[in-house]
């Protein structure tokens, strides 16, 4: 089957594939359209100020005078790259550490655990504020991405391990070991498959940890105010009094947005999942029949 | 099953139960007798200490420096309940001897600390020696500086020899926000090192004691004392509060939202949002301005300050055009929705700084001339505050004053017309070329411009500068905002380490016309060497021979000489030409008072005191104040 | 190895039948109902099957996998979830107490017979144990609802019960993962016969075990069903195992039973070509040639051939078997099968060599 | 019991490996921070009033000299781990000279309460909706739930407890939205100060448990639908089994693993407060002590509670491992 036939199905007779694609869809289809924004993202009191939403400016304007449809689009489109840099950056070094870990055993394990178990005690918040304070104006937000993934893969590395240390023991790994495998092929051939489901699902939960994180620093103004992100935004309506004020769709729409991503990479994830595990797909059909 | 049906039952049961305790009721502090205000400091650290004399270790605005400590003279920064100079603790104003060298204190008998212990010169006496003693604690340094020896030699009179002439010298024991305290000798004498004594009770001088504090440090409260004829206060009549809380109320939402729930009277400050839904909801509200723009002005100038230091901004012609660039009504809608009060001059539009400044020098700036090179160009236009007026009468309706008086006074007496021909021209005449769309240096490199703001702690001085930046950008100039959040702000601008800046330099006495609180700093003595740490208030580490000579002129002559005037006028007219800041406005503070349970409160209409309620001064406002609900 | 087994004797030869069946499975037809990608889809899982079993019998049934042997005791115990679905026929039980029809009780009086009356020995004794509780806790939580014994004299039977299967009864402190293989389905089998229950379902309780410990689990079954003189419905793909256990025999092919009698008779004369080849690819001692498999594999039930589901792959194939689903029919005593070709001509059905 | 033992004492160094590299990467960060506690203490002290620069200059060489801060950096360093491994963290820089350790007991009680409280409420409550919305598939409640609390789930925090705030402080005022105890109110009365504090709890409690549920339900409802099918529930079932018994000691029990191992990591990452909850609610607690003495450049404070929480994360996952035989007996000692 090629995957082209494989996705149509999915979205065919899947509902929650189906559901899922599209919320993704539409917060993609809003990320994308910031590339034709009327306006400089980062410029103000480009519309007049405080407009409800309308049909000249559907999701109305911001108190610095900013219309909100666009300003999200560029924001969602950033807060949405940084989720998926740190998610993809911190994959990369769980999964590397989770399955050598659990495949060597030994030293190699205890010394990476440790400096894994290091990662998970170390408080991640205040080491981010204070990064924040040594890197200054050079705190980017892609810098900030690379941090926040350094900090963010110890837990699910240790997950990764547990399932590496199970397989391990399997008959395929040792029939691979006599055939005369590397450990890298063996790795990389043998157990990745059955790692990749799980690495699928934390990578859901991390994109949204790490939007998390993205809005927290915001919203306590210790990140790159120039670039709109949703917690750029959130922060910027903070600083304008905006629920008080009643200015709600400065801050409703984005929150919406951000229910929507996380909703719909959910559905995703549970339905590829589906697709992916044999055992689920084999539970569907009742067992042995 | 049956679980989820018990767990409905019992969050309904609980929110119940918690309606019939959600009133705030302080059992023994009633309300309609309790004025409550926000301090700004937020949440104390270490609310068991009330040492203020140490460096940093416990709150101030806790109430403790407004309503418990006394010193020896005020200077309103508004009008003041008897005049702006008010002599407290001493009995009448400083007496120098010819040079300076010399000040006598003449101090004011009867009046007592909170335990009964009479005030008297030994404590003047022991609050200077000890902080000599000690070189941590706070005023340390400034008195070993100053002073050669401090002595009582007849009864309540106190004479310091100075080590050096200071003609300013009695300003630190002048509160303007805040001075050099008294300390209970009798207190302190019995601590065995004064720098490790929390001062736990507080001793008062003032005319309220402490009743009860936080231990986690989100409020106080201070009671009225009951013999508070027997302090300084006292010759204006018995204070209206018979307590005052002094409260951390969160972030701004919540303070708008205390004010409507009539839970705090005095908001510190919110941003212009906030205040015009209070406009909006709250009929009981009273602010500084009755109408736009509400927020009472501080004597502080917030500016665009230029790293003088850095090879970029050594041009004139190059900051001209950089302040020629602003269209400064456009910054002033991004920063306070328009209600700004603006000043052209280095010297904020505050108090009675106008009638000494602003009005004496319209003429001079009307026909201030700069020559571009290719034109000669008068860039000064006093019609800015009514053009802002005009921009927001569609919205802001009859809360936008008519009277061109009244507009003055709101919106500052003019500002620079935005003139990119001439920013142009004068850019050209520096060497400056413009490619394309792309403005480049004399040395072909593009020009660009980091512009550090604060962030967070200063939210409006933040939008001013994003929306400068946008102006500089939209001309073709490469220009950034850094936001350097509060302390590191703080880091950076002492050490020199920014292009250019949003803050201020320029702090006055608001009341008095004399501008030495700040301008003194500026002396080329104090500049210091790139890479070195400069020393407040300098930050654009200016040097300038012609001010140099203003300054040692002021030096030389008194607090209360009419040259004050004349010679704060000449600094004026040399920053306009030199342009090492660009001034922008006052620091507009939006404090909101409640009118439910109180009313007298300071106002544009009767300016007896800054309303601010974190100002030493703002204890003025306690005997002014009258019960609205018996 | 066979010939080891067979010194059991069968209880058929000690005790006479029963009048009344035991179990009386009738037209029974069971299946998977799924909605695969939006395409309603059936898989006909059990298929028009009856059959009876008697008292303190042991019946065998036989199949590949994935014949429906494991749907059809699903049936019969009553343990179905969706998507399998009974859509027709009825399951009874003629239980000392009274008769009843599996597929018209109340969910509560399912559970009043399991344990006491139908018990169930399930495949995969390493999984069938909660790894994480001691297995007296899954003594207490299986049987103590069914039994009058409560505390300290529950714990006499439950030891008791152990003690007469040669077991320790310091087993009960232990977890499933500190036992052996055979040890867990030794306890697995005694916590299925704890409260002496008339009818048992085994299925496959030695797959996955030694030869050795296979024979100590079978021992035990067939002393089981002696003492308590219970009824087995034994499951197992394992000839030889048939062989040396059972009394009665069904073979399953493709959710149908197509062939039924006395285990010896089925050996001796199998009636289906099915079963032939099933005997025949039994080894033997001197066999030197690997035996021939049957071509081709089992249909798909979701999709099954029409007429005799066996007959893509049958040599003796004839042109009606295409059509027509041969009926279930008696031809010798006791000795049922579903096969044109032998309805015919029994004879023609033999095992191959 | 002697693998048990090795296994103890393997499982102590690497706890000590642990903390120790922990707190020295803490100890990097803060002091490569460019924030210095003397200009912060000296600007706090002079930011409005009268000063001269050559005052500044003397502020600053006493202040060195009472911070304890002449010396090499190596002196410092090992100064401070000499009286760290004594319990001292030294005197706070932005409250000098009031300990740090003061300052942590005085925040520490409320920060413990409250996210004691809300964790546990929000992991049990989570892990047992989500259990029984896992076994019982299609009670329409458990569905409805579960889509509200994913719904939740991804609202950034601060909306969701300003959103609370505003519905029950403002709306609907019902509820105390500010601190942590009525102002003035009488604390020698117990039990009145102990439901005045209680009152105060359930917003900020509500917010974390609002957006910390869902994370716990939908876990555990994955959990127990891939545990619904393994082969010693389903032989529950059969053997008639009360479904009750099935859920607690078979699907639950199985899947505690896990959520525990996840409790235990936030049980005790709570030592680093909740900085949005208290700067919301203006609860007091251990968060905004940090985020002040972060701002102050007071390291010695920032150390003190970042020590703290690692000390307090480390024990609790080395507790875990230790204790989890208990509730997954599979696991032998490694």
């Amino acid at each position: 089957m090629n995957t082209f036939r494989i996705f149509r199905d999915l979205f065919r007779y899947n509902g929650e594939f189906a559901i899922g694609l599209m919320l993704v869809l539409i917060v993609l289809a809003v990320a994308a359209c910031s590339f034709f924004s009327p306006y400089p993202p980062m410029d103000v009191y480009v519309v007049p100020p405080d407009v409800p939403p309308s049909w000249e400016y559907p999701l109305g304007t911001t108190s610095r005078g900013q219309d909100v449809f666009w300003q999200l689009t560029v924001a969602i489109r950033n807060t949405l790259l940084f989720g998926i840099v740190v998610a993809a950056l911190s994959r990369v070094i769980s999964l590397l550490v989770g399955l050598i870990s659990g495949y060597k055993g030994g030293w190699v394990d205890r010394v990476l655990m440790s400096i894994n178990d290091t990662f998970v005690v170390v408080p991640l918040f205040p080491i981010l504020v204070l990064f924040y304070f040594i890197m200054r104006d050079q705190m980017t937000w892609a810098m900030l991405a690379v941090i926040t993934a350094l900090l963010g893969w110890a837990y699910d590395a240790r997950l990764i391990r547990s399932i590496a240390m199970s397989l391990r023991t399997r008959e395929f790994t040792r029939q691979a070991v006599f055939s005369g495998m590397s450990t890298g092929k063996i790795v990389l051939q043998e157990h990745l498959p059955f790692v990749l489901p799980i690495v699928f699902s934390t990578t859901m939960n991390n994109i949204n940890w790490s939007i998390g994180i993205e809005v927290t620093l915001s919203v306590l103004g210790f990140t790159d105010i120039n670039t709109p992100t949703i917690g750029g935004m959130i922060y910027w309506a903070n600083q304008h009094t905006a629920l008080v004020s009643g200015i709600w769709w400065w801050i409703t729409f984005p929150v919406l947005l951000v229910i929507m991503l996380f909703i719909g990479l959910f559905l995703l994830a549970i339905s590829m999942n589906e697709y992916i595990d044999p055992r689920s797909r084999l539970s569907r059909l009742g067992g042995q029949a | 099953m049956r679980f989820l049906r018990l767990l409905t039952v019992a969050t309904g049961l609980a929110l119940a139960a918690t309606t019939a305790m959600s009133q705030t009721n302080v059992p023994g502090v009633p309300r309609n007798e309790t004025i409550i205000l926000e301090n700004p400091e937020g949440t104390i650290k270490n609310p068991g200490w009330f040492n203020i004399w140490t460096i940093n270790a416990g709150g101030q605005y806790t109430g403790l420096h407004q309503l418990a400590l006394d010193t020896l003279w005020y200077i309103d920064p508004e009008r003041g309940l008897d005049g702006v100079w008010e002599n407290s603790l001493a009995a009448e104003k400083p007496i120098y001897n010819a040079d300076f060298t010399e000040m006598t204190v003449k101090l004011r008998p009867g009046i007592y600390w909170s335990d009964g212990v009479e005030f008297t010169p030994d404590d003047l006496v022991y609050t200077v020696e000890t902080q000599i003693k000690n070189p941590g604690m706070r005023w340390s340094a400034l008195l070993a500086l100053n002073v050669e020896s401090v002595s009582s030699p007849e009864p309540w009179t106190v004479v310091f020899k100075l080590k050096k002439p200071n003609s300013r010298f009695h300003s630190l024991f002048t509160v303007r926000f805040n001075a050099i305290w008294m300390m209970p000798k009798h207190i302190f004498e019995k601590a065995a090192d004064p720098q490790r004594f929390d001062f736990n009770p507080p001793v008062s001088l003032g005319a309220y004691k402490i009743h009860s504090f936080d231990p986690d440090g989100k409020w106080y409260i201070w009671q009225k004392r009951d013999d508070w004829q027997r302090t300084t206060l006292g010759r204006y009549g018995e204070p209206g509060p018979k307590f005052a809380a002094y409260i951390d109320p969160g972030p701004p939402d919540k303070r708008v939202i205390a004010q409507l729930n009539h839970n705090l009277d005095v908001v510190h400050d919110i941003a212009p949002e906030g205040m015009f839904t209070l406009t909006k909801q709250s009929p009981s509200l009273k602010t500084w301005f009755p109408n736009f723009p509400f927020a009472h002005p501080d004597p502080t100038l917030p500016s665009v300050i230029f790293n003088m230091q850095n090879p970029a901004f050594q041009n004139r012609d190059v900051r001209w055009a950089l302040a020629l660039l602003i269209d400064i009504k456009a910054v002033s809608m991004a920063s306070y929705r328009g209600a700004a009060t603006l000043s052209p001059i280095g010297i904020p539009p505050t108090g009675t700084h106008p009638d000494d400044y602003h009005i004496p020098l319209q003429e001079w700036l009307a026909s201030y001339e700069i020559d571009t090179g290719k034109s000669k160009v008068k860039p000064y236009d006093p019609t800015i505050g009514n053009q802002i007026a005009d921009m927001l009468r569609p919205t802001m309706k009859e809360q936008i004053p008519t009277d061109p008086a009244e507009i003055r006074k709101a919106f500052g007496y003019g500002w620079w017309k935005p003139n990119p021909q001439a920013a142009t021209e004068l850019l050209e005449k520096a060497g400056y070329t413009k490619r394309g769309n792309a403005w480049y240096t004399p040395d072909g490199k593009p020009f660009s411009i980091k512009l550090m703001v604060e962030g967070d702690s200063r939210p409006i001085l933040t939008r001013a500068g994003t929306m400068i930046v946008q102006q500089w950008r939209q001309f073709g100039i490469d220009a950034k905002t850094e936001v350097a959040q509060g302390t590191t702000m703080l880091d950076r601008r002492i050490a020199g380490d920014f292009e250019t800046l949003i803050s201020w330099s320029v702090e006055t006495y608001g009341g008095h016309p004399d501008l030495s609180f700040f301008l003194d700093s500026w002396h080329s003595q104090f500049v210091a060497a790139p890479g070195k740490t400069q020393s407040p208030r300098n930050w654009q580490r200016w040097s300038n021979p012609e001010l140099d000579k203003i300054i040692e002129e002021v030096r030389r002559i008194s607090f209360d000489d009419k040259r004050t005037v004349e010679l704060g006028r000449d600094y004026a007219k040399l920053i306009v030409r030199e342009m090492p800041i660009i001034p922008l406005m006052a620091y507009n503070v939006f404090t909101a008072m409640d009118e439910t349970y109180w009313t007298g409160y300071p106002t544009s209409e009767n300016p007896y005191a800054n309303p601010v309620p974190n100002w030493g001064n703002s204890r003025s406002m306690m005997v002014k104040l009258k019960p609205k609900q018996p | 190895m066979i010939a080891d087994l067979r010194s059991i004797p069968s209880s058929v030869e000690l005790r006479a039948p029963q009048a009344a069946p035991l179990l009386s499975v009738d037209r029974l037809k069971a299946y998977y109902k799924v909605k695969l990608f939006g395409i309603d889809r059936e898989v006909r899982a059990v298929d028009d099957v009856s059959l009876k079993i008697n008292r303190n019998e042991i019946y065998g049934l036989a199949g590949e996998s994935s014949s429906g042997k494991s749907s059809l005791i699903k049936t019969i115990a009553g343990a179905i979830r969706p998507p399998l679905r009974v859509v027709e026929g009825s399951v009874r039980f003629s239980f000392k107490d009274g008769e009843r029809d599996i597929y018209k009780l109340s969910p509560q009086e399912l559970s009043a017979i399991r344990w006491s009356h139908l018990s169930y020995i399930m495949q995969g004794s390493m999984s069938v144990l909660n790894p994480v509780r001691r297995i007296k806790h899954a003594f207490a939580d299986f049987a103590l609802p069914h039994v009058a014994a409560k505390g300290a004299d529950f714990t006499h039977l439950v030891e008791g019960h152990l003690k007469r299967l040669h077991l320790d009864p310091a087993v009960l402190q232990a977890y499933p993962h500190e036992l052996s293989g055979g040890m867990r389905q030794r306890v697995t089998i005694a916590l299925a016969t704890i409260c002496s229950p008339e009818f048992i379902i085994a299925d496959e309780p030695t797959t996955a075990l030694d030869v050795i410990v296979q024979k100590g689990v079978l021992a035990m079954i067939r002393e089981i069903q002696q003492e308590f003189g219970s009824s087995v419905l034994f499951v197992t793909h394992d000839m030889a195992v048939h062989a040396n256990l059972t009394d009665r025999l069904g073979i399953m092919y493709a959710g149908r039973l197509v062939e039924e009698g006395r285990t010896r008779d089925v050996f001796k004369r199998p009636l289906h070509p099915y079963t032939a080849h099933l005997i025949s690819s039994l080894p033997r001692i001197g066999d030197e040639a690997p035996k021939k498999a049957l071509e081709g594999s089992p249909p798909s039930l979701a999709d099954p051939p029409p007429g005799c589901r066996f007959h893509p792959r049958c040599p003796l194939a004839i042109d009606i078997c295409r059509r027509e689903a041969p009926p279930m029919v008696e031809l010798l005593p006791g000795h049922r099968t579903a096969c044109h070709v032998a309805q015919a001509d029994p004879a023609r059905v033999r095992p191959v060599a | 019991m002697k693998a048990y033992l090795a296994y103890l004492s393997k499982r102590l160094v690497q706890f000590a490996v642990v903390v120790f590299v922990g707190i020295n990467i803490t100890y990097l960060v803060t002091h490569m921070t460019p924030i210095n506690p003397v200009e912060q203490s000296i600007s706090a002290a002079t930011t409005y009033g009268a000063t001269s620069p050559e005052a500044i200059e003397m502020m600053r060489q006493s202040l060195r000299q009472l911070y304890g801060l002449e010396g090499t950096p190596w002196e410092q360093y090992v100064s401070f781990w000499k009286r760290v491994l004594v319990g001292d963290f030294g005197p706070s820089l932005s409250a000098f000279p009031t300990p740090v350790s003061q300052l942590i007991l005085r925040a520490l009680p409320w920060t413990v309460g409250l996210l004691l409280v809300s964790t546990l409420l929000t992991w049990v409550l989570g892990n047992l909706l989500g259990g029984l919305a896992g076994y019982y598939r299609n009670s329409r409640v458990l569905k409805a739930f579960g889509v509200l609390s994913m719904g939740i789930h991804p609202i950034p925090y601060y909306v969701v407890a300003f959103v609370l705030l505003i519905i029950f402080g403002f709306l609907w005022p019902i509820l105390p939205i500010s601190g942590g105890a009525t102002m003035a109110s009488d604390r020698s009365n117990t039990f009145a100060f102990a439901l005045d504090v209680v009152v105060h709890s359930i917003l900020p409690v509500l917010s974390l448990m609002a957006v910390g549920i869902g994370g716990w339900f939908m876990g555990m409802r994955a959990l127990v639908s891939n545990i619904v099918t393994e082969d010693y529930v389903v032989y529950a079932e059969l053997a008639g089994v009360k479904r009750g018994k099935i859920l607690r000691s078979y699907v639950m029990r199985n899947a505690l693993g896990p959520q525990v191992t996840g409790l235990a990591l936030q049980l005790g990452a709570i030592f680093n407060g909740a900085i949005i909850t208290e700067q919301v609610f203006g609860y007091p607690g251990v968060g905004s002590l940090l985020i002040s003495a972060v701002h102050a450049g007071d390291y010695s404070l920032v150390l003190g509670i970042t020590t703290v929480s690692i000390v307090a994360v480390s024990a609790t996952v080395l507790l875990i491992d230790l204790l989890y035989p208990l509730i997954d007996p599979r696991v032998e000692a490694r």
